[in-house]
């Protein structure tokens, strides 16, 4: 689409004619600030906003000067707009990125009330008030002030865009990639280096930030080869284009985001909004380009200021002519190819203003060949035009004359920084080359491959050659083949002139304030003069000071220039100044991108039993038990928790319950030494349980604390069935095997997790019996023969069971071991059996108010990790002649104090007060001392771990870990939560059927 | 002593959410119950044993090598651990053969054959599917080779039955329903 | 993120293991003979070496077997992974 | 010292602000020393200004490897609060806290500190129990706290989701008002220029590589500008502790993370308090330059680098998203690491060593910004009296041995 039209006659900048990118056939509508404005598909906000000749498109953080667009891409400081409405918006888009769809609406950001009369562009003049770190300095009068007043305005200026309302209704997508070679970069060496990879038969993956390869290279005498190097490679590898690789993690391990549907309108959006790639290679190269860099002098962030190569890309991709009359400002040759295209484009070229002197080389004969004003060794001193650049001001290096020209754009370049980026951050080191007075990769063997730009390799036929030998190395560093040598045939470029490193204009101190080297957050020139002033003469104390480098450009332009000015500040060699550390991400990428689906409902699994379906329709409550779903209570016709779980208590406490409790962990213990590792693992002793016989296990970690508790029963004499609590089912599996593979490999054990194999259906109470019998007809359910804390094999509802006499209760109780399949059947048989004797189904707060009245503790509520055995008053399932995992530990002078927390028994000197769950202990002594707020703390005794109303005892109970409890029974202490102090007595632990005859009946 | 009835897993047998993936290129259906035996020991020990007590089950390394014997298939797990598949109703005789043949071994055997639950991956965009739930290339593996690994956050066990066409994954039954919600939400954007 | 090469599985990301710590230390024979301190150096005292460092991993979502692995805890380099019993690189093997 | 104040910046600013000074002298090394502080982080420079401000201890010099103030309390996420669960804790942050509201004032520098609230949401029933229990035992130790329910929690902040179809929907949080965030580079530089002023010697680029021993006492360092003589010697470098311990010839109990924080691009003012939840692990408050502050865990492996790997931060944005739906698409612009030495109770060593005259301070973990003061101020009590300050007392090396804990981590606590 280079078919030229004529220049409209619209204010400069123009459409000076088609441009790579655009499509001149296809209008495209968008609105910036409410105006209406007409672009070319194709456009960028930046190119359409220019040709339409908008210039102040911004306002910067601190003085809110108007901003223009600086620079055609990624590194663009200064266009910030808020793009779209509502829960599409999205703050701090870059204007030059964007590419326009119709019906695009932007906004401009952090002015008040408008673009063109922002009333705190009077900050501007206090500006001299407001040096770097000024706040650092002052606010110190009254705290008061400092929060009501100063902080609160301090926060208010804050800040660009704003924050969408409402929840993202876009979508986001996740995806790995492996590949033998990565390059990142699709211009001409990264073309290149994946040509030659794919070449060498390697599997290729190469990723460009631009929406084409080799963007805006249509004039490039290189054409015919970039041509062909895209067909092939697009055909070869794969190619992933308006995808920024952002970060560079350990063992080549990269991740990129993929705008998916970004350039699209709103309606046209298939499915994904974003998609971020995850990237595993085994070689790398990096073809990441450079970033050309301001110049620094009086007032270079006017609007209508460009970065020389901007000028150029609006040119090429868009056809848009930044100015008509054009004063170039440069260190180097790349700006005079600029200027020439700019011209032949039908822009005047007002002069060519050189630092350099006594210029040589081929670019600057060709110039002035051209007819165009070259002034050596002069600079811009100073550029007039407040919202829109009216002329520069010149003047001899030497100190000479001065000059006034007139012009209506200004570009400028202070030569080019390699993109080092993704280099350093997957940590290669960085060297100077005064050569190009820059830092550039000092490569070392394990780092990724370097070509093009990024390592000085200048010029199209360089950029092959380099981006060649890259890609082959990368492939043959894999064993692969060296590709077939293959260049293009390319005319020499002429010899030209060294740029020489210049980092500011020479200025007197006070115009210091006009000299911007970040221009988003205003730090100038005479910030980082203060800074290396007040002592802050690290790169990193520089950037933090002057906050250099840290809007969402990062720095890409300016922190070079900061870097180059602390050097001569400090009389310091740049060459000794590292850069500061190289952050990802390369560019900001969106939190819901990161996110991939991983979020909402998917955050994390949901578990559920084979039995959830039947539960959800009984009317459960559920309670998340880790991840799974546990039914909390089945309220009935409106039934409040409380009232709930006193019938579903009483139920149990009376007829019988049945309880899903199938979450607990099970894992099967098998082989010759399986009773000596439980002997190791548990407190207590295993080898003499006999066959068909349950225990009772406690779990210490090897610090001697509690960490986990459940009954095993010996099924066989070398297999056991371990439960574990619910939420520590993983972690004691993995503790199991980490002692059997790291520490006692010659024991002969194997375990196998089976917790999702088998469904365990509990039935409490009284008349549990008769229930399973119904289930069981003909197995001998009796306490002779069926006792407490024994198993069998039974055929219940037809199925083959495991039934274990445990009770978790306190009451006569079986837990119905099947696997998941039938479990629901198995449920549903137990259900229309029960009915005849009042079965209740009955949830996990229940299920806690009836062990509580057991005084059956639960590990991780009425524990914390700081109990021991000991402390729960188990010495009797502690045993003293084995060795065991913690035991020497409890033996250790704090541990083994007879004055520890210990648990006890709580009842209120008022049946009906409820104690809340967590209240503090306070002794009687110290009670008085209790007056909140508090000024001085009180001694606490200890607290209260599970806290309930007793329906079958018709009073409240608590659970307590008291401090020396076990000798102050009978003691009455105060629970103190909420403002309330609750007198109580410490007792047993145990409030119902002490002496067990229900359970073992 | 079998079962009596027939009972469902967590996702039933024919669940509607699959219905519309082949839309997107994708087909996934529930297999239904199989035997499934967790078998322990060194192969060196029990390898043979194991080959004659159950017609030619082979259990050696390494690990992730995967072997049909008949209508079954040894998968193996870790260095002294195999997934045994058998046909359901299969499972206790197998189960019975082996404890034979291992006696007096140092070996385990548990019949786990509801502990995970099966489904069949296929279609043209299976691969894809894999690539946005597992940084794990399953492209080019075999039937003779399965991976262990994350789908999601779900631990699965991914066996190319006939790859491309059929991925089978083995899940525990109380993380299916969440797999299947990963896998059609995932399916959107193939 | 890492690249961990299981022995058995072969080369996984970081996020299918969980990390063990330190390596190589041996849980006392007759830990009751132990002074208080000497038991807690081997309970707590880590040496939290800078540079080659010898760490347990566990291979949690794949074959769940436990493996030694040397690691660099500064570039985070992995140059070797080795079974249980194995023992490590003598330091001035290491660069 | 130059003073500071709205006055002196005006007056400065006439001059152009040719007349600033540094702000603490470039200090090179003499051959000795009454106390040699090893680490010139928050915790080392407050510990030296301490020194000087309390106990009139001046001959004093801060050894700082690299840049001053570059490690941990220039990477944290600023995070300032006492509401810790154990008398122990609860006694030593509230201690800091205090000294945090007068810190501007006492330094003549605006640390920013910004008591906008903290609050600790729970996601389950056992977390509501956790919380109100550290709850009622702040409120009983003298530290400000509150519960608020589920409705409290959308009232303080309604930006939280607070959704019942949350995956982990909040069921209510601990509220302490006085807790909030402060500028983390301006308390390194702060401390610095008012031990500078007190005539603390602040050395940069000088790496100890050694101590110098002689019969169990320690007489000085060995570093890269040469040796230094000191009868007391202070090792207070966060992430290298034991490093350290290891060239002084002891041994410690802590393991140094990666810990990864990450920061958006500035927007205007939206989220007017720091929100943490462990169960969904995020934490997030919006900085005064308009990002928000976004931390999780720590990496789980052992590491030196100061970076992390990338799932830690997917995880937890997927949290951050779930409890604020309007962030998603805002975005990431720099994410960062630090090296943070985990104690196995998650609660700080400071005092003695098994060599005299060698102090420790150290195994922060992920809280130590919020202690900066405090930790300086009874360090230096310690280092002075050659005793333990008795808030310090209880976070002694020997309690790994006797198995006195004051187990953070076991008490389910929140970090950071």
């Amino acid at each position: 689409m280079t078919a030229t039209r004529p220049a409209n006659l619209r204010a400069p900048p123009v459409r000076a004619r088609g441009g790579d990118w655009v499509d001149d056939t296809r209008p495209i509508a968008v609105s910036f600030d409410g105006r209406a404005y007409t672009g070319l598909a194709g456009d960028t906000l930046a190119s359409a906003l220019l040709a339409n000749g908008v210039r102040v498109v911004g306002r910067s953080l601190k003085y809110h000067r108007p901003r223009g667009i600086l620079s055609a891409g990624f590194e663009e400081p200064n266009a910030l707009v808020q793009l779209g409405k509502g829960a599409h918006s999205e703050p701090n888009a870059l204007a030059t990125r964007v590419e326009i769809y119709d019906g695009m609406t932007a906004t401009s950001v952090n002015r008040w009330p408008s673009l063109s009369h922002d009333v705190f562009a009077a900050f501007g003049l206090l500006a001299r008030f407001m040096p770097a770190g000024f706040y650092y300095k002052t606010f110190l009068g009254s705290r008061v002030l400092w929060d009501r007043l100063y902080e609160p305005f301090l926060r208010r200026m804050a800040g660009f865009g704003r924050a969408p309302v409402g929840a993202d209704p876009e979508n986001y997508d996740q995806r790995h990639l492996q590949c033998d070679v990565l390059v990142v970069g699709g211009g001409v060496a990264g073309l290149a280096s994946a040509r030659a990879a794919c070449a060498s038969g390697a599997r290729v993956v190469l990723i460009e930030d631009n929406p084409e390869l080799a963007a805006g290279l249509a004039a490039s005498p290189a054409k015919e080869w970039i041509d062909v190097a895209i067909g092939v490679v697009k055909q070869d590898a794969t190619v992933l284009t308006r995808t920024t690789v952002f970060g560079a993690y350990d063992a080549g391990y990269f991740a990129a985001l993929q705008r998916a549907s970004d350039h699209l309108p709103q309606e046209a959006r298939a499915g994904v909004r974003q998609r971020l790639w995850l990237i595993r290679a085994k070689q790398v190269v990096l073809a990441t380009g450079a970033i050309e860099r301001p110049l620094v002098f009086p007032n270079n962030d006017r609007p209508g200021v460009y970065l020389a190569g901007a000028a150029r890309a609006y040119l090429d991709r868009f056809g848009v002519l930044v100015g008509r009359n054009v004063v170039a400002f440069t260190n180097n040759d790349e700006t005079y190819a600029t200027v020439i295209a700019l011209k032949k484009a039908g822009a005047a070229i007002a002069a060519i203003v050189d630092v350099r002197a006594n210029l040589t080389g081929g670019a600057v004969a060709l110039a002035k060949h051209e007819g165009i004003r070259v002034l050596e060794g002069y600079v811009v001193v100073d550029v007039r035009g407040r919202s829109a650049v009216r002329g520069v001001t010149i003047a001899a290096l030497d100190g000479g004359r001065r000059e006034k020209i007139a012009c209506d754009a200004l570009l400028m370049s202070g030569g080019w920084s390699p993109a080092v980026h993704l280099f350093s951050q997957q940590g290669g080191k960085l060297i100077y080359d005064p050569g190009m007075a820059a830092f550039v990769p000092d490569r070392r063997p394990a780092d990724p491959w370097c070509a093009g730009a990024l390592c000085g390799e200048t010029g199209v036929d360089a950029a092959i050659t380099g981006g060649w030998r890259a890609g082959s190395s990368a492939a043959t560093a894999l064993g692969k083949p060296a590709p077939r040598g293959l260049t293009a045939e390319l005319p020499d470029e002429p010899k030209g002139d060294a740029p020489l490193a210049f980092w500011r204009v020479p200025v007197a101190p006070s115009a210091e304030r006009k000299c911007f080297i970040d221009f988003q957050n205003d730090s100038t020139l005479a910030d980082v003069s203060l800074a290396v002033r007040e002592g802050f003469t690290h790169p990193e104390h520089v950037k933090r000071y002057t906050l250099t480098g840290f809007g969402t450009d990062q720095g890409k332009t300016g922190n070079i220039n900061a870097l180059g000015n602390i050097a001569e500040r400090t009389g310091g060699d740049l060459a000794r100044l590292a850069p500061t550390t190289f952050r990802p991400p390369f560019l900001p990428v969106t939190f819901g991108a990161l996110a991939g689906r991983e979020k909402g409902a998917l955050l994390d699994p949901v578990r559920v039993t084979a039995l959830h379906d039947w539960h959800v329709a009984a009317g459960a409550a559920f309670e998340n038990v880790g991840q799974w779903k546990r039914p909390w209570y089945y309220p009935k016709d409106g039934e409040t928790l409380d009232q709930a779980v006193t019938r579903e208590c009483l139920a149990v406490r009376n007829n019988v319950g049945i309880l899903d409790a199938s979450t607990l962990g099970k894992i099967e213990i098998v082989g010759a030494d399986a009773a000596a590792f439980l002997n190791r693992v548990y407190t207590n002793a295993w080898s003499k349980l006999g066959v068909g016989r349950s225990r009772y296990g406690l779990m210490c970690r090897e610090d001697g604390m509690l960490f986990d508790d459940g009954t095993t029963t010996r099924l066989a004499p070398d297999r056991f069935l371990m439960t574990t609590t619910t939420g520590n089912a993983a972690a004691v599996l993995d503790w199991l095997e980490e002692w059997l593979q790291t520490e006692w490999p010659d024991l002969k054990v194997y375990c196998t997790s089976v917790t999702d194999h088998w469904s365990t259906i509990a039935l409490a109470g009284p008349r549990a019996r008769e229930v399973l019998q119904c289930l069981a007809p003909g197995t001998a359910l009796d306490a002779e023969n069926f006792p407490f804390m024994s198993y069998q094999e039974v055929v219940v509802a037809g199925v083959a069971a495991r039934v274990f006499r445990i009770s978790f209760t306190g009451e006569l109780s079986f837990e119905i071991n099947v696997p998941w399949h039938d479990a629901r059947h198995v449920w549903e048989a137990a259900i229309t059996a029960g009915a005849a004797f009042g079965i209740t189904p009955y949830g996990t707060e229940a299920m806690h108010v009836l062990r509580a009245e057991k005084g059956y503790p639960i590990i991780g509520q009425d524990t914390d990790g700081t109990v021991t055995p000991l402390d729960l008053g188990m010495a009797w399932a502690v045993s003293t002649k084995k060795d065991f995992l913690g035991k020497r530990s409890l033996a250790r002078p704090d541990t083994a104090r007879p004055d520890r927390k210990q648990f006890v028994g709580l009842l209120t000197s008022d049946p009906s007060r409820v104690i809340p769950e967590g209240a503090q202990i306070v002794s009687e002594s110290n009670i008085a001392d209790v007056r909140l707020p508090q000024s001085s703390p009180v001694p606490m005794e200890g607290h209260v771990t599970s806290s309930y109303f007793s329906a079958v005892l018709g009073r409240s109970i608590a659970l307590a870990l008291v401090r020396d409890g076990f000798r102050r029974t009978g003691e009455t202490v105060y629970a103190v939560a909420d403002g309330h102090a609750i007198a109580a007595r410490i007792g047993p632990t145990v409030f119902y059927d002490p002496d067990g005859t229900r359970r073992d009946g | 002593m079998d079962r009596v009835v027939q009972g469902q897993g967590p996702l039933g047998d024919d669940p509607p959410m699959f219905a519309d993936l082949a839309a997107h290129g994708l087909t996934v259906s529930v297999v239904p119950p199989l035997g499934q035996i967790n078998l322990r020991g060194l192969d060196h020990e029990i390898a043979q044993a194991v080959a004659a007590a159950c017609n030619g089950l082979d259990v050696t390394g390494p690990t992730n090598r995967c072997v049909a014997a008949g209508a079954s298939w040894s998968l193996c797990l870790g260095p002294d651990e195999w997934l045994l598949v058998v046909p359901k109703h299969d499972t206790n005789d197998t189960a019975r053969d082996l404890a034979a043949g291992l006696a007096g071994k140092h070996a385990s055997i548990v019949d786990v054959s509801s502990n995970r639950i099966a489904l069949d991956v296929g279609g043209p965009k299976a691969v894809s599917l894999f690539s946005s739930l597992t940084s794990l290339d399953i492209s080019d593996l075999g039937p003779d080779r399965c991976v262990q690994t994350m789908l999601a956050k779900a631990q699965v066990i991914i066996h190319p039955l006939a790859a491309p066409t059929t991925y089978r994954v083995f899940l525990r039954p109380s993380y299916a329903r969440h797999l299947a919600d990963v896998i059609v939400d995932a399916t959107r954007f193939l | 993120m890492l690249l961990i090469d299981c022995p058995h599985c072969g080369p996984r990301d970081e996020t299918e293991f969980h990390a063990g710590g330190e390596a190589h230390i041996a849980r006392p024979e007759k830990a009751a003979e132990l002074t208080d301190a000497q038991w807690a150096d081997y309970l707590f005292m880590r040496s939290n070496t800078k540079g080659w460092f010898a760490e347990r991993w566990v291979h949690a979502a794949g074959c769940r077997r436990w493996f030694n692995v040397e690691r660099h805890t500064v570039t985070h380099e992995i140059r070797r992974t080795y079974p249980m019993a194995g023992a490590p690189t003598e330091p001035e093997e290491g660069p | 010292m130059q003073r500071f104040s709205a006055f002196a910046l005006l007056a400065k600013s006439l001059g152009g602000h040719q007349g600033w000074s540094r702000q603490w002298r470039l200090a090179t090394p003499k051959d000795a020393y009454d106390v040699v502080i090893v680490g010139g982080g928050g915790h080392g420079l407050a510990t030296a200004y301490y020194l000087a401000r309390n106990h009139g201890i001046t001959n004093v010099a801060v050894l700082e490897k690299g840049w001053l103030g570059g490690g941990n309390v220039a990477r944290n996420t600023t995070i300032v609060r006492s509401n810790y669960l154990w008398d122990e804790s609860a006694a030593l942050y509230e201690h800091s806290l205090k000294l945090w509201e007068d810190l501007s004032q006492d330094l003549n520098y605006n640390v920013m500190l910004s008591q906008r609230g903290v609050l600790n949401l729970a996601h389950s029933l056992q977390e509501v129990r956790d919380s109100r229990r550290r709850v009622y035992a702040n409120q009983l130790n003298g530290v400000d706290a509150e519960w608020l329910d589920r409705g409290g929690v959308k009232v303080f902040c309604p930006l939280i989701n607070t959704d019942e179809s949350l995956r982990y929907p909040v069921l209510g949080a601990t509220l302490q008002r006085r807790a909030g965030t402060a500028r983390h580079d301006a308390v390194a530089w702060g401390f610095a220029r008012a031990a500078d002023s007190r005539g603390v010697d602040i050395v940069e680029n000088c790496e100890v590589t050694g101590f110098d021993i002689q019969g169990g006492r320690v007489t000085g360092v060995q570093t890269t500008r040469g040796a230094i003589r000191a009868p007391k010697v202070a090792i207070v470098v966060a992430g290298h502790g034991s490093v350290m311990a290891e060239r002084a010839g002891f041994r410690l109990p802590l393991e140094s993370h990666p810990l990864q924080a990450l920061v958006s691009e500035p927007i205007k003012p939206v989220l007017d308090c720091v929100v943490m939840s462990n169960a969904v692990h995020v934490y997030v408050s919006q900085s005064d330059k308009g990002e928000l502050v976004i931390g999780a865990g720590i990496d789980s492996y052992n590491s030196y680098a100061q970076r992390g790997s990338l799932p830690v931060v997917t995880s937890q944005l997927g949290a951050l998203i779930a409890l604020f739906p309007m962030f998603s698409r805002l975005k990431m612009m720099r994410n960062w690491g630090g090296i943070v030495d985990v104690s196995p109770d998650a609660s700080p060593i400071v005092g003695k060593t098994p060599i005299d005259g060698l102090y420790f301070n150290g195994g922060w973990g992920t809280g130590g910004f919020k202690a900066t003061p405090g930790s300086g101020h009874i360090f230096a009590h310690t280092i002075a009296h050659e005793d333990p300050h008795p808030l310090a007392a209880p976070f002694n090396l020997d309690r790994f041995s006797t198995g006195a804990l004051v187990d953070e981590h076991g008490a389910a606590a929140v970090a950071h």
